[in-house]
């Protein structure tokens, strides 16, 4: 882990709240996880991936905006590991790194279409339009 | 001009079954430690009553130092455990009352652990030493 | 100040000695003065009657007194506690120190005690008289001749300032309304000490510790300390004297006493209200009881019965007393 | 005054030279009660040995000082001279200027100043040495045996074959435990009532082993050797020794249908039943809470069928007090409940089973007689998913599963998946693991069995849900070697459920005083070096109640267990360490303090009359130590704020006359 990556994870893990050590790697999560198809990177390698510093990737994937939030990887997940809020984390970040670039309303329209999830949108809304 | 060495005095309190045995096995192994140290043979470290510490820091002694099984080792099953809580305890108000941290130590050695045994007076002592005489505790009631 | 009257705790006293329910009364009798008020046992109504006081100076916790007194009396006996005192009731129960069957608890609200020191530093010295009126204190002194008026709340002792609980933990019956657990500040001048450099810690407890007399005011008065036999008493504990021939006992008095009622005392606070001396003794007992709360979670002695104390207890990931080193403060 | 002898040992030059021997021997003859003092080459040769006994008879002798090697060495070689010499070996007392002086400092001048404190601390503590007698007590040559699976079985079976009675006490009317309901075992897949129940035949036919089954512990008092132990024997309404077995009552009960515990609940039993075919006792048992005759008193078909005249409707709960020298827990484990494990849809479905559940669908003695169908509609499973975990290595919810590893699991479901394969090929059989754990003698070779030869889809993933759908079950899982999420249309879902401890195994280490660990799993006296043993003195562990366990395992530790039964009964007296605490009962004020930190419950408390200053009487309660079970540790005297409590050989006051000299 180059000091770039140690620092990305740090601030994800401070963020997130996350201990990604605690995962044992049984991959419940990506088994109980109804936006799997959709995503190019799944819960299980959330944890794996910013354990081991490889977050970039993940920033710049389009697996952030997959997730659906419903925390069904946080209810089940047997170690109390919670890769939700790590996504949730490495969304955060890749927001604040877009600056200036939020979604104002008249945009909506745009983005709209049957396979985003709505509750993206309103989640969205409530995060990005500060 | 000659000036005498300060030498401290440190009492080592070690259970038996492990830390006393982890004493003798640094003396087989030939690992010294300096002569200051004078080790006092208890059955378990949950024997060492505070009183004894005081006792001890009363009598002269520079530092007290006690030694038992690691936690979940103990021979008695939980006795240091209770050492641990009584011990933190006790420090926590020497240090409280202005006496120097460093006179006090709870250090867990294994009878296997005859070099951590050695390890631990040297640095006991050498830390001991830089503080100097205990005088604090014979001052505390002595306002000047 | 109070809010119960004497009058009140002697009906109720009287009626229960009148219906054969208690055999004596544990209560509070007026000494040389209005405010050294000291526990009594009262046998009879008229007895009660002529000498019991009911007061802004009746701070004294009865709970001790019903270890020795259970052993003399046939029946039951009738105790004033106020919330703070019933702490010490369920400590005492929990160490098996009496009969609870003995005891007929009757719970008392208690507004907070005055401090004769703090009347004192308002009025002087050669105070002939205290009297309440309302929430204020009417003090005579053999040097002024209008007596003098001073707020009750002024004059609070700093253990009933910083209370910790209006609610009764133990009673059989109660006068008036029970209260709430407090939030309260008590470990602030604690946390005050902490902050502290090592040598001014020091200096503050030398000060502090060289005026002790050792006259076991602080012991005889803790209601932890009901040992059959204390420590400081025997001859073979290696700790004893009475004579201050040995200079060990001298240092460590309070040091061994703190630590023989460290995760017993409930911090009823009246180890500082009996010192002659005026040593914060209560600073010694909340420190333990402060880092049995940091290091091991909230135990409050007394809150319950049968509880086991923090020093008979363990879990396996105990702080090391190494880290409670790390965890803050200011290296020696 | 004691006379002190000092005797300084060079060890040949292994002390002389660093330690200037014949200084110390000098230094230490001025101390207070010193009357002689001697130094010789080897004090453990029988020269030394004989020098130390001549000197205790011409100089009067009351205490010895031997300044040598360490104590771990050779206290007990110089107690045995001392003893020898008609001293109390406990007036003994050990400088160690070897190990902790000679060795370890270079210097003459300091190692022989050390030496001489050393040597001064030891002539303190013999000074305030008393003469100390190892306590005796008989012991009751009888065991008990608490559980009758097979680790109780074995275990009495054992104790049994050296020829001291044994009595098992199982809640169940037979005994048989969890291993009666399996059908074959891993790795080598016997039945496992094949080798069960000739086991269980042994019991019932072994003179010397009593079975109480239908029975609880109620109440054990007493200690190692001597405990006094009250059992409670629910009425089953049917006089055992009269009841033939026969089941012609079980046959003609109007009542059937009671769920069946045998069967987990799959099939239906009658109200009077006998559990399975080869129960032991063999002996019918009413279920009081089903049976119309003992709830509404009309019926009474049973007993008007057995000819024996087994049945006594008006039975009571008998009370059994009896003796034991030693007691053996055998509690074994359950499976968790699935109840709370929602994903899984255990409750909704039928064919979500436990892998116990399974046992006894491919039991030929089961429900189904031994064909695989499935719960819900009787028909053959094509497609099988096993979960592997389900509530093992669980830190998430403690009150849902467990942190541990339930050991067991990994094997028996490699065992199942087998099975399926090789009686049904037709089944598809999928095993969903975080890791596959094999370390047992034979184990990874039979796992690798059911992948290689039996074509068993083994999966590394978990399931994270299961939909019933339909006659289906959906199962959505991970895949992580491929990456790929997995949809199986199961039939049958098998859970590994984790195992945990008998419910009934803290009520019994309150009554033992015996300590668990926060899984309720009997704690061993140590991990590693006495790991079929209690803390509790004569309380001893055989099986899954103190941790995870197959069969081999058990077996091995119920024998292991037996034979420190064995040791004990073996045994006419107990010699205790004479080293233990005592209370001054003019000191204790009884507040429990030492009670609550004795790690063996060797402190009970005693009401006692004081006669008071005043000449009264007062009741007090007071501490009393029990000696055969203190061992020693010391820690009461610690948690005692009045210094009631004080330890013999390491005395408060011996320890502060050693601090005393070293710091003079």
């Amino acid at each position: 882990m180059n000091n770039k990556e140690k620092l990305l994870k740090e601030e994800i893990l401070r963020m997130s709240g996350v201990n990604p050590v605690k995962c044992m790697r049984c991959g419940k999560c990506s088994g109980t996880c109804p936006a799997y198809d959709e995503m190019e990177y799944h819960p299980h390698q959330f944890v794996s991936m910013v354990e081991s510093g490889d977050i970039e990737p993940l920033l710049e994937s389009k697996s952030l905006y997959r997730c659906l939030t419903c925390f069904a990887c946080v209810d089940r997940c047997p170690r109390n590991v919670e890769p939700a809020k790590l996504v949730e984390a490495v969304r955060l970040l890749a927001v604040r790194k877009q600056g200036a670039n939020h979604l104002k309303p008249e945009d909506v329209a745009a983005v709209l279409d049957d396979d985003t999830p709505q509750q993206l949108l309103v989640s969205a809304f409530r995060k990005y339009a500060k | 001009m000659q000036v005498k060495e300060y030498k401290p005095l440190i009492v080592a309190f070690c259970c038996n079954w492990c830390s006393y045995a982890g004493a003798d096995l640094a003396g087989n192994n030939r690992l010294s430690y300096p002569a200051d140290v004078k080790i006092i043979r208890v059955p378990c470290s949950c024997r060492v009553n505070p009183m004894f510490v005081l006792r001890a820091f009363q009598r002269g002694a520079d530092g007290v130092i006690i030694c038992g099984c690691h936690p979940g080792d103990c021979h008695y099953t939980s006795g240091n455990y209770y050492t641990r809580r009584r011990m933190a305890l006790l420090f926590s108000m020497l240090d409280y009352l202005g006496i120097e941290r460093d006179r006090t130590r709870l250090e867990w050695v294994s009878a296997a652990e005859g070099a951590k045994f050695a390890a631990t007076m040297n640095d006991f002592v050498e830390k001991v030493t830089a503080l100097g005489e205990n005088k604090r505790l014979e001052d505390l009631r002595c306002k000047k | 100040m109070q809010k119960i009257t004497r009058d009140q705790l002697i009906e109720k006293a009287a009626s229960l000695l009148g219906n054969g329910t208690v055999s004596c009364v544990l209560g509070w009798e007026k000494g040389e003065f209005d405010y050294d008020v000291t526990p009594a046992l009262f046998e009879t109504e008229s007895e009660l009657r002529e000498k019991f006081v009911f007061g802004d100076f009746c701070g004294a916790n009865l709970s001790k007194y019903l270890v020795s007194k259970t052993r003399k009396c046939e029946g039951r006996i009738l105790v004033f506690l106020k919330p703070c005192d019933t702490y010490s009731f369920n400590q005492l129960l929990t160490e098996h120190r009496f009969d609870r069957e003995k005891a007929y608890v009757v719970g008392i609200p208690c507004e907070g005690m005055a401090d004769i020191e703090r009347v004192k530093e308002l009025c002087g010295d050669g105070i002939s008289s205290v009297t309440a009126d309302g929430d204020e204190l009417v003090v005579t002194t053999l040097y002024d001749d209008e007596p003098v008026r001073v707020k009750a709340e002024s004059v609070l002792a700093e253990r009933c300032v910083n209370c910790k609980s209006k609610k009764h933990v133990a009673y059989d019956e109660l006068i008036g309304e029970d209260g709430e657990v407090l939030s309260s500040a008590r470990f602030d001048e604690v946390a005050r000490l902490e902050a502290m450099t090592p040598d001014e810690r020091f200096a503050f407890w030398q000060n502090e510790l060289s005026k002790c007399i050792r006259c076991n005011a602080c012991r005889n008065v803790c209601p932890a300390c009901t040992c059959e036999r204390c420590v400081f008493d025997n001859p073979s504990s290696g700790v004893e004297n009475k004579a201050a021939a040995n200079s060990f006992e001298e240092k460590m008095f309070h040091i061994i006493r703190a630590f023989h009622v460290a995760g017993r005392c409930t911090d009823c606070g009246e180890c500082s209200r009996v010192c002659p001396q005026n040593i914060p003794l209560h600073l010694l007992n909340r420190k333990f009881i402060k880092d049995i709360d940091d290091f091991y979670g909230e135990y409050q002695a007394g809150a319950e019965v049968g509880s086991r104390a923090p020093l008979v207890n363990y879990t396996f990931d105990d702080l090391e007393p190494g880290e409670v080193f790390e965890r803050g403060g200011q290296d020696a | 005054m004691q006379r002190i002898g000092v005797f300084v040992c060079w060890c040949g030059s292994n002390i002389a030279a660093t330690v200037d021997v014949k200084a110390v021997a000098e230094a230490l003859k001025s101390e207070p009660g010193v009357v002689y003092s001697a130094d010789y080459q080897y004090m453990c040769s029988q020269a030394g040995q004989d020098l130390i006994k001549e000197a205790v008879k011409e100089h009067n002798l009351t205490g010895i000082v031997v300044c040598s090697c360490s104590p771990r060495m050779h206290e007990a070689t110089f107690r045995k001279t001392a003893a020898a010499a008609g001293l109390n070996p406990y007036m003994v007392e050990i400088a160690n200027i070897r190990e902790q002086c000679s060795w370890v400092h270079k210097d003459i001048p300091s190692g022989t100043e050390k030496a001489i404190i050393l040597g001064k601390a030891a002539v303190a503590k013999v000074n305030l040495n008393t003469p100390l007698t190892p306590g005796e007590s008989p012991v009751t040559k009888r065991a008990l045996v608490i559980g009758g699976g097979i680790a109780g079985i074995q275990t009495a079976l054992d104790i049994a074959d050296a020829g001291f009675p044994v009595d098992i006490v199982e809640k169940n009317p037979t005994i048989g435990g969890k291993m009666a309901q399996l059908d074959k075992t891993f790795p080598t897949l016997d039945c496992a009532a094949c080798i069960l129940t000739p086991k269980m035949v042994d019991v019932a036919q072994n003179d010397k082993i009593r079975i109480f089954s239908y029975s609880e512990v109620s109440e054990i008092k007493g200690f190692v050797g001597n405990f006094d132990v009250t059992i409670r024997k629910k009425a089953r309404y049917v006089k055992e020794d009269v009841c033939t077995g026969c089941g012609l009552c079980v046959e003609k009960c109007p009542q059937k249908k009671i769920p069946n515990e045998f069967n987990l609940g799959m099939d239906n039993r009658s109200a009077i039943y006998i559990p399975f075919a080869q129960a032991v006792p063999k002996v019918a048992t009413i279920d009081a809470e089903a049976c119309t005759m003992l709830k509404k008193g009309k019926c009474g078909l049973c007993s008007k069928v057995c000819t024996a005249g087994a049945i006594d409707y008006k039975q009571q709960d008998e009370l059994i007090s009896e003796k034991y020298g030693a007691i053996v827990v055998a509690t074994g484990f359950n499976p968790i409940s699935m109840e709370k494990f929602d994903e899984y849809a255990y409750s909704q479905s039928k064919d979500v089973i436990t892998s116990l559940e399974f046992e006894r669908l491919t039991n030929a003695a089961g429900p189904t007689a031994g064909k695989l169908l499935r719960p819900s509609d009787l028909k053959h499973p094509h497609t099988i998913v096993f979960v592997q975990c389900v509530g093992s290595r669980c830190a998430s919810c403690a009150e849902k599963g467990k942190e541990y590893c339930s050991k067991i699991c990994c094997m028996y479901t490699a065992k199942h998946a087998m099975l399926t394969r090789d009686k049904y090929p037709d089944t598809d059989v999928y095993v969903f693991y975080i890791d596959v754990r094999t370390p047992g003698k034979n184990f990874d070779e039979f796992y690798r069995r059911a992948v290689e030869e039996y074509g068993v889809h083994y999966i590394k993933g978990m399931v994270g849900k299961v939909t019933p759908e339909g006659d289906k079950l959906k199962v959505r899982a991970s895949d992580l070697l491929n990456n790929k999420q997995l949809n199986i249309d199961a039939d049958l879902v098998v859970l590994a459920a984790a195992i945990e401890p008998d419910k009934s195994a803290r009520p019994l280490a309150t009554m033992l005083t015996a300590s668990m660990d926060t899984n309720d799993f009997f704690t061993e006296a140590h991990p590693k070096l006495r790991p079929v043993e209690s803390p509790t003195a004569g309380v001893f562990l055989s099986g899954a109640c103190q941790g995870p366990k197959d069969i081999p395992e058990t077996v091995s530790q119920a024998g292991a267990a037996a034979s420190k039964v064995i040791g004990l009964l073996a045994k006419d007296k107990l010699t205790g360490n004479p080293c233990v605490a005592s209370s001054d009962e003019l000191m204790c004020n009884g507040c429990s303090s030492c009670e609550r930190v004795c790690p063996y419950g060797a402190i009970s408390y005693i009401d006692k009359e004081f006669r008071m200053p005043d000449r009264t009487v007062a009741i007090r309660r007071v501490a009393s130590v029990n000696p055969a079970v203190c061992q020693g540790c010391g820690a009461c005297t610690v948690a005692c704020p009045s210094g009631a409590m004080d330890l013999r050989g390491f005395a408060s006051g011996q320890i502060m006359a050693e601090v005393d000299a070293i710091c003079k």
